[in-house]
């Protein structure tokens, strides 16, 4: 508190009114200018840090309030609040009671002269001030700590563009057998799709026939045999390429009777073999 | 704090700026009185390049200024930062592939047939980026439509020797019962261990 | 063209990023039979803070990873490149985070408990649009309120690696046995007392 704050504080006390009268009565280390009043009464973070605020001010030690003095002031405080039609936070007047409440029992003449459990009224109000007073203290260290934006800058550059890769999702065989129920389950309800059951080995033979065709024209019939996969695998092809037949996907050719049999992948007379 | 070098600030300023800075906006950074020349600013920039020759960065000048950006030869690597891993894929997509997988070769009028909806030109392409289906052919019918089979990278990709291992149709059940029945299809050799741990919780 | 060196490729990333990165997402820019150790990663790190020490650049170990930042010497000026000034932060919000930091995890009403004080709905809010500060929790007491943590990019902001990197909080004396060392100064007002004398014990 200087000086110069001194006679700044005189001199509000002659343009302050309250209740019609200039106000002049008010706490003492108000050094403040008259428009910034309230500004000021409005950046205590509630009665906590009033009350520490008193405290500091008066080089008091925490551990020691003089009780009286302290709620004086404290009341000085909220009566300005309250003039100045300051939101007043509840929290205010229940300090404020409090207060009076330990003033009125460190009147009354203490049992505890013979050290029993009987507590300093003050204890428990202490108490909160020194909590409270260390996460002020923190605060004011986590403010004063280098941060970014403020004391250091995150670099962020570009990189020429065209480089980003999307990654595929990931697939469970049990998501496609969920999927493969599902539509089949919908398909049985209508019964225009039944689903007849088919070997898979057969349909996978299908596509196999159909690679082999592919980009290739006429295609004589045994090539498409594999003799040493034994019956079975002969006869799985010999069916996969009568279902292709069936369903107009292949055309068999045949010259003239007991010629070489060929087969080739329908495709219109004017387009090439798909590639 | 001394005063930082004219190189540390305009270092500094390209790359946090987060895009091309010009000479006015470097030299802006200075109270009048203080304000490096245009050439020294203009050398700065030509010394930093000069150091960044065997960095993975390097000065640009762009249109709207100078700007430090990853060097190309780095880029595609540095680019993987930003892999994109998006979410799952769609139930339309599994059930067009799933029905490519038991009902190949099919059609896409064949695949729209059997879910009842439209089966979206998006999702054929995805599967054929991913080289899980291929066309193998046409039907020849009217628009001689593309018949699609699934591929080995399929079967490689779900652990499959061939089609065969897929569980026939007919016994499609829930899949956590067919993984049981066929722990081929969880992916573990069938006679090399004991009954993985999951699959006894599952057993009652 | 020649596969880029690590250096460059850690030092693109780092300064691509946009934020701290860590040594496995440094590692994953690479395919595992290609993967640098992470011996190499780390060095390359501290090959690249010594090369910058005249930079305006330094390299910074944070909680998530590592990020290329520009220096504090350097920062004030590099910062003119934007008008608005970097936000200061209210009391009230300070000591809000102070507490979730050194409380966590904690709930509003602790946080009131503590500072006396309604915490403002707005103030809980750009805690947590900053994720500075996230929810963890409900305790489970009637309300069950929120239970609230710091987070990474807490620390991440103010250039910590751990929590342990706090400064401890100063201790709490016990208030009642204090007292009790002065009976007679309790409950007089000292308005005549010189300062008291543990003045110097207090602040440590």
């Amino acid at each position: 508190m200087t000086a110069d704050a001194e006679a700044a504080s005189a001199e509000i006390a002659q343009h302050a009114l309250v209740h019609g009268q200039p106000f002049v009565d008010w706490p003492q280390d108000l050094f403040i200018p008259p428009d910034a009043l309230e500004v000021f009464l409005e950046t205590f973070e509630g009665p906590l840090d009033l009350l520490l605020y008193l405290i500091r001010r008066q080089n008091l030690d925490i551990l020691d309030i003089p009780i009286a003095d302290i709620t004086r002031q404290y009341m000085d405080y909220v009566e300005l609040m309250k003039e100045l039609r300051l939101d007043l936070a509840a929290e205010y007047l229940v300090m404020a009671a409090l207060l009076c409440e330990i003033k009125s029992r460190m009147l009354l003449p203490r049992a505890a002269e013979s050290e029993d459990e009987d507590e300093d009224p003050r204890a428990e109000l202490v108490r909160r001030l020194l909590e409270y007073e260390r996460f002020q203290q923190a605060a004011i260290a986590l403010d004063e700590r280098p941060r970014l934006e403020r004391d250091w800058l995150q670099t962020h550059i570009e990189i020429p563009s065209g480089y980003l890769r999307r990654i595929p999702p990931q697939v469970e065989l049990t998501d496609l057998l969920a999927a493969v129920r599902a539509v089949f389950e919908r398909a049985d309800l209508s019964s225009a799709h039944r689903v007849e059951q088919e070997s898979l080995s057969l349909r996978e033979r299908m596509g196999l026939v159909l690679e082999r065709l592919q980009g290739r024209g006429f295609t004589p019939f045994s090539e498409l045999f594999d003799a040493s996969e034994g019956r079975p695998g002969v006869v799985v092809t010999f069916l996969a390429i009568l279902e292709l037949i069936k369903t107009s996907v292949l055309e068999l050719v045949q010259t003239e009777p007991f010629a070489a049999i060929h087969v080739r992948a329908r495709q219109a007379a004017d387009e090439p073999a798909a590639a | 704090m001394e005063a930082p070098a004219l190189k540390q600030v305009v270092e500094g300023a390209l790359l946090a700026a987060g895009g091309p800075v010009n000479i006015e906006r470097l030299l802006s950074l200075y109270d009048e009185e203080e304000q490096p020349s245009r050439a020294a600013v203009l050398e700065t920039l030509q010394v930093l390049e000069q150091e960044y020759a065997e960095r993975g960065i390097e000065v640009m000048q762009v249109a709207s200024g100078y700007r430090i950006q990853v060097r190309a030869s780095v880029a595609p690597r540095v680019a993987r930062l930003w892999d994109e891993k998006p979410a799952r894929y769609s139930r339309a997509l599994l059930e067009t592939l799933a029905l490519v997988a038991y009902r190949q070769p099919i059609t896409r009028g064949e695949i729209e047939d059997i879910r009842g909806v439209a089966v979206s030109t998006q999702i054929i392409k995805t599967l054929l980026e991913r080289d899980w289906v291929r066309v193998v052919g046409h039907r020849d019918v009217p628009g001689r439509p593309a018949l699609y089979t699934t591929t080995k990278a399929f079967l490689d990709y779900f652990g499959l020797k061939s089609l065969n291992e897929l569980p026939p149709l007919a016994d499609l059940r829930e899949p956590a019962d067919l993984l049981r029945e066929h722990p081929t299809l969880a992916g573990q050799p069938p006679d090399s261990a004991p009954p993985a741990p999951d699959n006894q919780e599952m057993s009652p």
